[in-house]
């Protein structure tokens, strides 16, 4: 349980840096680290005590094997977070070059 | 097991804590690759080695990627000095966050704890598997069979985002 | 984009092609080892960016370079989804089958058509991010000329 | 017919792929190739609508259905509800896509305008289609990724800072959706909607359920722009090209953000009061806020933009009205009345509102300004754009003939019966509302005398748009007919009954 709660504190943490950072760089790395909370909360699910890694051995009849439906969905999911953070670092690095500065605020008044 | 588990994730919050309030962004961006690879750790040692090497992979790319747009930027943040509403938006803040956490361990309360998780959908992906899909590894036995139309629909994803880069990115957009 | 220093180059010509050969490993082990087409078409792509950071894009014709990675990237995932179609016509008619025998399970050509699916993918990943990485160099160079 | 489904999401892949791997090699081959895709694609919705009825189809793909109970592979479900989404989509898609053969010409790289196009409609089929909740969130990204790059396609500053914030959102709004279905997982342990609702109804505990519930409204608030999360809907669609703010307005944000909405409240969760007294709470709020905001707006797009969250209110109250009389249990006719009110309108807002945007469009091409204050005395000038917006603006504010004014009506009567007498006021006050910032739009833009003399020789927009604009305005007058008690038996009903008999959906999958 305690597990849990603290991978719902770093989701918190993301969300507080979403709403709050001015920077956009800073706002990407928010994002992405909501992210990494959500992908260690669903492995966290899929995980079986004395289970090994989803590799099929068969030496070993009857073993035990690690969910693997949660795993296939992170990894679906972290390759989503790369192309997401590819997008915003695309876009980040061209208002760079228009306006000089990273922060969301300054942009918005330099637009006018 | 959950005990190491929750020392490394107590370090990640610290490095995702210190990842928005370094005043250097390249340091920000450092700390976020910290707290890419404490989950490379996780990962492992929760039995999913397929997952550690794709986080890896993916979280040195997304690092040569931040620090590309970083380096040659002025790596110096506006500060604004934290006046009084500050303060208060803070504690707001700060209530809301903790009501969130209270509802969430209320929501929590009676799910399977860590380990006692029972399979249901998935057990016909473990039992038989491979004379069912052939493949050895369930991950990918998962991912290119049973669901292939989710690693499709993956696959088009970063298709998407490689065309969305190249079409923000390019040098004149109106002729 | 200038490169590294020579000791950087030295290292990076003997690195570059064992990643490179690690990752096509990944890649076609994806039905027997952990890995797969997307960890494996990653650390392909980490092996080229390898080489481009070390040794500078001047080296090379960087608009030929992001063309040719864009269309690979279009080829290969074309052919995921003519192998997703043509499962609509061979074995049980239905979309995304695997239609392919099987094999004995643990052998490299075991998995029917997932090895098949785990190399467009892995070209696919591939092709994806080098496309992004390049986009981005070339926007550095032409936006600070 | 079972084979074409798979098609919905293949098809438009396989344009995309080709669009952009020939575009460069043959001359002009995506300014003939994309239509003709999306043109089959139109066909293959309108036969799959004409002969589908009452049934519903599961397509199990992977040939992976059901095993010892339990189904265990992604299946594609279409059933009376989202035939509907699907025509929609790929109606004011293929419209859309012949607006911008010509808008599109005064932008580079067009190539990748297409492939970027076909990927959106790949998205929303395969979320329309989708009966497993994570093949749902991975399409849904697939559409929203496409549309993050399409908004920001002239690369100018304001696109390129309404493009960030509306990734920087939709951003959270997937990773709020992303952890709701890992939750879902972990209570019942499958992600296949029907065999979720089976699971559900077993008993599960109140904070768990209010918890999920308030992340998914959350979550797909942001994707369908309802109030509280709506911050950024008016920047990106005012700057994005017309053609896309027309898909963005009028397809996207229903079927990745409303349609859904409305499947998982419906089919996934058993009903609950206080949710449903919230959806509706908020399809109100957003109604009023919408149009009032939408009033003092001189932008023409920003006006649009802001009047699509007034309309998407009256669809979202529509649906909460339905669900509060069906959680109650009596007089179930009225619900009934109130879903297929909020179906009706639903179509209706995505044929006006994709007009609108086009008729934005053409201004926009023609004056280089969508300030209404530089307009004026264009009705003599550009006869075909003046007249086919004076027609959306008529339906979308009400008027008799014209569609929008039926699917209100069953609104605030259904409204009425069914005892919300605030919700029937405040429905009449918004569309009065409506009439005005619209009647103002007519006025300053067309019938007005224009101060610079400039105006009064300009063409009208070339053909491919105005055939566009047209067809928009002669459906509008078409789907009026709608109203009809017996098409609408026809058309509507067997949404309706899916709605309202929401364990119909899981039985007949795990009946199979």
């Amino acid at each position: 349980m305690t597990v849990y709660i603290l991978c719902f504190v770093l989701f918190l943490v993301g969300l507080y840096g979403v709403l709050t950072r001015r920077n956009l760089i800073k706002i990407a790395i928010s994002l992405s680290i909501m992210e990494f909370s959500i992908f260690l909360i669903l492995v966290l699910i899929g995980y079986i005590e004395n289970g090994i890694a989803p590799i099929l051995d068969p030496g070993r009849a009857d073993q035990v094997y690690v969910d693997p439906l949660p795993q296939a969905m992170v990894l679906t999911a972290i390759v989503i977070g790369l192309a997401t953070t590819a997008m915003l670092m695309a876009i980040a690095i061209r208002l760079y070059r228009k306006y000089k500065t990273f922060d969301i605020r300054e942009i918005r008044n330099l637009r006018g | 097991m959950e005990l190491t588990i929750s020392i490394i994730l107590g370090f990640m919050i610290i490095g995702a804590i210190y990842a928005l309030h370094a005043k250097d962004l390249l340091s920000a961006v450092v700390a976020m690759g910290f707290v890419g690879y404490g989950l490379v750790v996780c990962f492992l040692l929760l039995k999913a080695p397929d997952l550690a090497i794709v986080q890896i992979v993916v979280e040195t790319i997304t690092l040569v990627l931040m620090i590309a747009v970083v380096l040659d930027s002025t790596r110096d943040e506006i500060t604004v000095k934290p006046d009084r509403r500050a303060f208060f938006q803070r504690i707001a803040g700060f209530i809301i966050f903790a009501g969130l956490l209270y509802f969430f361990v209320l929501a929590i309360a009676n799910l399977d704890p860590l380990g006692e998780h029972s399979l249901r959908m998935s057990e016909s992906y473990v039992n038989g598997a491979a004379e069912k899909t052939g493949s050895v590894n369930l991950v990918t036995g998962v991912l290119f069979d049973f669901r292939a139309f989710d690693t499709l629909g993956e696959a088009v994803i970063l298709y998407t985002a490689a065309l969305g880069v190249l079409t923000l990115l390019r040098m004149k957009g109106k002729k | 984009m200038e490169g590294m220093s020579t000791i950087v180059k030295k290292i990076t010509q003997l690195v570059a092609g064992l990643i490179f050969m690690y990752g096509i490993y990944i890649i076609m082990h994806g039905h027997i080892s952990p890995g797969g087409g997307f960890a494996g078409g990653a650390i392909v792509a980490g092996a080229f960016i390898l080489l481009i950071l070390a040794f500078g894009s001047s080296a090379l014709n960087l608009k030929k370079e992001v063309g040719g990675s864009s269309n690979t990237e279009s080829v290969a995932i074309l052919m995921v989804a003519v192998l997703a179609l043509m499962a609509l016509i061979f074995g049980a008619k239905v979309f995304l089958f695997n239609f392919l025998p099987k094999g004995t399970p643990g052998e490299l050509l075991s998995a029917g058509v997932i090895p098949l699916y785990n190399l467009f993918i892995g070209i696919e990943v591939a092709g994806a991010i080098l496309t992004i990485f390049l986009a981005l160099v070339i926007f550095k160079e032409e936006s600070s000329k | 017919m079972d084979a074409l489904i798979p098609l919905f999401v293949a098809i438009p892949l396989i344009s995309a792929f080709l669009i952009m791997l020939l575009s460069k090699v043959i001359k002009g081959f995506h300014r003939f190739f994309a239509p003709i895709a999306l043109l089959c694609l139109l066909v293959m919705a309108i036969f799959e609508y004409a002969n589908l009825g009452q049934s519903s189809i599961q397509y199990a793909v992977g040939g992976w259905s059901i095993e010892n109970g339990y189904p265990i592979g992604i299946f594609m479900v279409l059933d009376g509800f989202s035939v509907i989404m699907l025509s929609i989509i790929n109606l004011i898609g293929f419209i859309a896509l012949i607006y911008s053969l010509s808008y599109i010409r005064k932008y580079t790289a067009e190539g990748n305008y297409y492939a970027l196009f076909c990927l959106i409609i790949a998205g929303m089929n395969g979320v329309v289609l989708s009966g497993d909740l994570f093949n749902l969130f991975v399409f849904l990204e697939v559409s929203v990724i496409a549309s993050y790059a399409l908004v920001a396609f002239g690369v100018g500053k304001t696109e390129l800072e309404a493009s960030f914030k509306y990734q920087v959102l939709g951003g959270l709004a997937s990773m709020l959706i992303l952890l709701a279905i890992g939750l879902i997982y972990w209570k019942t342990k499958t992600l296949n909607i029907a065999d979720v609702r089976s699971v559900m109804e077993s008993g599960y505990s109140k904070p768990f359920y209010i918890f999920v519930q308030v992340l998914l409204i959350s979550g797909f608030g942001l994707k369908a722009a309802i109030i509280p999360f709506h911050a950024w809907l008016p920047d990106a669609h005012s700057s994005a090209p017309s053609p896309i703010s027309a898909m963005l307005s009028g397809v996207l944000i229903k079927a990745v953000g409303v349609y859904v909405l409305i499947r998982l409240f419906f089919n996934l969760f058993v009903f609950s009061h206080e949710i449903a007294v919230v959806i509706t709470a908020l399809g109100a709020i957003s109604m009023l806020i919408g149009a009032l905001v939408a009033l003092m707006q001189w932008d023409l797009k920003r006006m649009l933009a802001y009047s699509s969250i007034s309309q998407i209110g009256y669809v979202v109250m529509a649906f909460g009205m339905g669900m509060i009389l069906i959680v109650r249990g009596d007089h179930l006719p009225v619900a009934a009345l109130a879903i297929g009110g909020g179906l009706y309108h639903l179509v209706n807002h995505a044929v006006f509102k994709g007009l609108l945007f086009l008729n934005a469009g053409a201004l926009e091409h023609r004056l280089d300004t969508r300030d209404l204050k530089k307009m004026g005395g264009l009705s003599s000038v550009m006869p075909i754009t003046s007249s086919t917006s004076f027609m959306a603006s008529m339906s979308i504010s009400g008027i008799p003939p014209f569609n929008g004014f039926f699917s209100k009506l069953f609104i605030i009567i259904a409204a009425i019966n069914g005892k919300f007498y605030l919700l029937a006021a405040l429905a009449v006050g918004v569309s009065i509302v409506t009439l005005a910032y619209f009647l103002k739009f007519q006025r300053f833009a067309f019938f007005n005398k224009s101060s610079d003399p400039s105006l009064n020789h300009i063409k009208e927009v070339p053909f491919s748009m105005s055939f566009s604009m047209v067809f928009l305005a002669l459906l509008c007058l078409a789907l009026s007919l709608l109203a009809i008690p017996s098409v609408n038996e026809a058309l509507l009903q067997p949404a309706i009954d899916v709605l309202m008999q929401s364990d119909l959906y899981s039985t007949t999958l795990l009946g199979l």
